[in-house]
């Protein structure tokens, strides 16, 4: 059994249940206490971002959802950031692809449609193997994007060796729901059902295990996760037409169904009866279907009258779907399998991992590689860097114009801008800046957020929220935890200053080389905005240039 | 016309094109595949998208579909049948239009705005439609093919050209023969393209404010 | 039990963009004047019950011109069975 | 001169959503039961020049690998090579 815990979470277990859980129990403890679920290194600096605000709708609890802000009309917007870093590292076209599928499950737990996606991608030196990651990125992310008819109508591609082994997949989505529709991913009630659509299978499981038994040797198997946007249309449009007969919805992500029904339940209880899991490969463990994360699944919590209703609507097109248990009083998360109890453990334990704060120290940093350069090399240097050239090739590969509502499209202008169903014009942007981060986190984590901003003026808009993305190395290590530390303090800092709420967020540690040296740090931002007045579009045909600021 | 906009599972412009079909006075209606009644509709339209995840090739798992048959018969019956980009795809592979849709010369999926030229006036769709028109594509599989070259130039009816209206091989985004862009059939009623007409057909949009797609969707207004 | 091939591949005269590109820029250069041609084309696997292999092929070959597996105008297949030791059948 | 066929196509274990949709939405209505597995691949025909039918192989093998023509984490290839009679060697 591989887990994560440290001996002192593991004590801490112990302590609690007064005795030795078993293996699916050390696995669903070990899932829901994981950096990805918890945030227990970076729970304490998070929260001191700005998350409130007079538009926003719904704000981040507990940094497990996107947050929602008012658009006007009674139109809400959710706006989510995540990354899939590690898979896209080994499988770029599955990795990248399977991230877009993520985000956009995010978005319709919200009960919200999805309208745009924007995609940051850092990759390395552009060797065989570089070339190789950025083109199977790029049509991975068009694959399931254009698939499921969302345009992506912006991001970034960047180049710095800092990514070689560890490329950044960053994807961002926005999407509508009327404000008084918006549905919650957490229950309040005792007695509605846990209904669960989409095939459960090997994808994402810890591997050691399985393979062992069955695929000697194939060890990353169950890590390969393998996108199937076909299945994610048919969640999309099935789970905005069942949204109103839902009580929550949660997605299927990291942890698969122990942290999904954990969180769902939120200090409730719930009974899961893990034989009525449909499954995709018949010989799957119980514990194991706990933790598989196989994409394109969605829990619901129903009240026990419209089970019969929703999962019809998945069932006509030949979708599974299946009641699988209930939520409860008693504040006890219990997987069954045929009336066995496979792991029962305290909601409260499974929630409150203990929060850890690591020693952190400003790294010594040399300037030493500065040297004089013509100024004739260095134009030509920055005029040619693969950053600067145009992304064309890249951008013409996903459909921008689906949805027929984008205004502004990748290459017009420094932020994409799309038509709301009010009319009203959105406007969104993402930006990060490892160079500067790598020099002082604190000041990058507060230009970001103003890079951000002035690229949303450009096409006339007023920022309205931010999501924020936190890419660093292990956080163990003290110049990576006190890098950390300074850009939440530098984009909450910027944030403040120009009002602009932090709706969401996430964070990914553990971005390392092979010989692990830690990625430049790279914290990255997705601002919202809205266009006031004109708005700003189109190449200028004539008039004078003008600088503003000190040079 | 009271107009079906045709929805399989995977389909991802119907919401566009029934946005587009009000926009011209269409009584439109988005319907299911799988509830799909031939004799309620005087047209009916089948979007773009992924239909079924465009597996195997693109349209052919939603061309086996009972849908497809009920579209055959309003064709033969002369009512008015479209398909844009995965709905052109659909016909071909239901063998409603003669050909075969294969994938892009370059490999790639393509988003781009193009100009094609209107090469036949006996169609409901282009008897009295501008020159040329200007409209996106985005598609992965969309070099029209016919191994019949005299068939093929008989059928086509958008070829894509370039600024001043020749249909060079720069002009032709795909590696389609004859810059086939769109054909339809000898009696004119049934219409398969690649560029989308419904992403040309609102001026806040289009690149230069033109809205030519509504040249194409206006039959259905009548 | 049969497992059968069934391979899809653009007929002689019709493009193979895919083939082409494989050669010229991957094979080409890496193993100048080894490789002729390189076609590509798709692969499908089943696993049929039929009770010999002349009628699990059939099966295939009807079931890829009945369900349009194959465009007739661009694609010609190829079906190939081999029984399965282990197979019910 | 051989003809080698490479086939790529999801590992074992790996899932395979365009063989599954297939199953699902093409082959089990049409013949229920009949068909227990479905899997997509691709196909790839090189005309090699060898030596020997070994040499053929490995050499196809050794550029799979090299070039990328798969990704070893998701899929597993077969390599199977013919010898052409009208072939040169
Ligand atoms: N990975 C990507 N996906 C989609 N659009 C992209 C991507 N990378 C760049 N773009 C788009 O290409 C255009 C130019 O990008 P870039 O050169 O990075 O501009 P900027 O320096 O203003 O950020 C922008 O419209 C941007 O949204």
């Amino acid at each position: 059994m591989m887990l994560t815990l440290s001996q002192r979470e593991m004590e801490v277990v112990r302590r609690v249940l007064n005795r030795e859980p078993n293996e699916a129990e050390w696995k669903l403890v070990d899932a829901l206490w994981s950096e990805h679920c918890s945030y227990k290194s970076s729970k304490v600096f998070l929260r001191s971002l700005p998350s409130t605000g007079p538009n926003v709708v719904m704000s981040v609890e507990d940094w497990q959802d996107a947050g929602a802000v008012d658009v006007g009309d009674g139109w809400a917007l959710v706006l989510k950031v995540e990354s899939h870093n590690h898979p896209s590292a080994i499988d770029p076209f599955n990795g990248a692809a399977t991230g877009v599928g993520g985000i956009l499950r995010d978005i319709i737990s919200k009960g919200a449609r999805p309208i745009a996606l924007l995609d940051m991608i850092r990759v390395g030196r552009l060797d065989q193997k570089g070339k190789w990651l950025v083109k199977n990125i790029i049509s991975g992310i068009g694959f399931y994007g254009n698939s499921v008819g969302v345009p992506v109508v912006g991001g970034e591609l960047s180049f710095d060796e800092t990514y070689n082994d560890n490329p950044l997949v960053d994807v961002a989505c926005v999407g509508v729901v009327k404000k008084d529709s918006i549905v919650p991913s957490v229950v309040k009630e005792s007695g509605l059902k846990l209904v669960l659509v989409g095939f459960t299978g090997l994808d994402g499981l810890g591997g050691a295990s399985f393979a062992s038994r069955k695929l000697s040797g194939l060890d990353e198997i169950g890590a390969v996760q393998i996108a199937d946007p076909f299945a994610g249309k048919v969640i999309i449009d099935l789970t905005l037409e069942v949204a109103k007969d839902v009580s929550a919805i949660k997605d299927l992500g990291g942890g698969g169904l122990a942290v999904a029904v954990t969180e769902m339940a939120n200090g409730l209880g719930a009974v899961v009866n893990l034989e009525k899991v449909p499954l995709r490969y018949r010989d799957l463990l119980p514990e194991e279907i706990i933790i598989s994360e196989t994409q394109e699944r969605m829990l619901f919590a129903v009240k026990p009258e419209k089970v019969e209703a929703v999962c019809s609507k998945f069932q006509e097109l030949n979708y599974p779907c299946a009641e699988i248990g209930e939520i409860s009083t008693e504040p006890t998360i219990r997987f069954l399998y045929k009336g066995e109890t496979v792991a029962q453990l305290p909601s409260d334990l499974l929630l409150n991992p203990p929060l850890v704060v690591w020693p952190a120290e400003r790294k010594e940093r040399s300037n030493s590689d500065s040297r004089p350069v013509e100024l004739k090399e260095a134009i030509v240097r920055v005029m040619t860097h693969p950053d600067l050239v145009s992304k064309e090739w890249a951008y013409s590969q996903f459909d921008y114009e689906v949805g027929t509502s984008t205004v502004v499209k990748p290459g017009d202008g420094d932020s994409a801008v799309v038509e709301l169903p009010n009319g009203r014009l959105l406007a969104l942007k993402g930006d990060a800046n490892q160079d500067l981060c790598s020099e002082d986190s604190y000041e990058c984590g507060k230009a970001i957020v103003a890079e951000t901003y002035r690229n949303l003026a450009t096409v006339g808009a007023r920022g309205i929220a931010l999501v924020d993305h936190l890419q660093f190395g292990d956080p163990r290590k003290p110049e990576v935890y006190h890098d950390f530390i300074e850009a939440v303090r530098g984009i909450s800092e910027a944030s403040k200053f120009f009002s602009i709420p932090v709706v969401g967020g996430k964070v990914s540690f553990h971005n390392e080389d092979k010989e692990g040296n830690p990625i430049k740090p790279t914290p990255l931002v997705v601002m919202a905005g809205l266009v006031e007045g004109k708005l700003g579009k189109g190449k200028p045909q004539e008039g004078s240039l003008v600088l503003l600021g000190l040079t | 016309m009271r107009t079906a906009v045709l929805k399989f599972p995977g389909t991802t412009c119907e919401i566009d094109v029934a946005k587009a079909l009000k926009k011209v006075g269409a009584e439109v209606e988005v319907v299911q595949f799988n509830k799909f009644d031939p004799d309620r509709y005087g047209g009916v339209v089948i979007p773009g998208g992924f239909s079924f995840g465009d597996y195997i090739r693109a349209g052919t798992i939603a061309a086996n579909s009972e849908a497809m048959k009920r579209v055959k018969d309003m064709a033969d019956e002369g009512k008015l049948v479209l398909g844009i980009c995965n709905g052109f795809q659909i016909l071909v592979e239901s063998n409603i239009l003669k050909g075969a849709l294969l994938p892009n010369l370059n490999l790639r999926f393509i988003t781009r705005w193009v100009r094609v030229k209107v090469r036949r006036r006996d169609t409901q769709f282009t008897k009295d439609s501008k020159e040329t028109l200007f409209m996106p594509i985005a598609h992965m599989e969309g070099r029209y093919f016919l191994d019949d070259e005299e068939l093929a130039s008989r059928l086509s009816l958008f070829q894509y050209v370039d600024e001043s209206g020749l249909p060079t091989p720069e002009a032709n985004p795909n590696g389609s023969i004859l810059n086939i862009a769109g054909i339809s059939n000898d009696a004119g009623n049934v219409v398969g393209l690649m560029p989308h007409p419904e992403r040309a057909s609102f001026s806040t949009i289009s690149p230069d404010g033109s809205t030519d797609g509504l040249e194409i969707l206006k039959v259905f207004g009548k | 039990m049969y497992r059968v091939e069934l391979i899809v591949i653009n007929k002689d005269g019709v493009r193979d963009p895919e083939g082409e590109t494989l050669k010229r820029y991957v094979l080409d250069p890496e193993v100048p004047n080894r490789i002729s041609s390189a076609r590509v084309g798709k692969f499908i696997e089943l696993l049929v019950d039929a009770s010999s292999k002349e009628e699990a092929e059939r099966l295939v070959a009807k079931l890829a011109e009945e369900k349009r597996l194959y465009n007739p105008i661009v694609h010609k297949i190829r079906v190939r069975a081999e029984r399965l030791e282990d197979g019910s059948s």
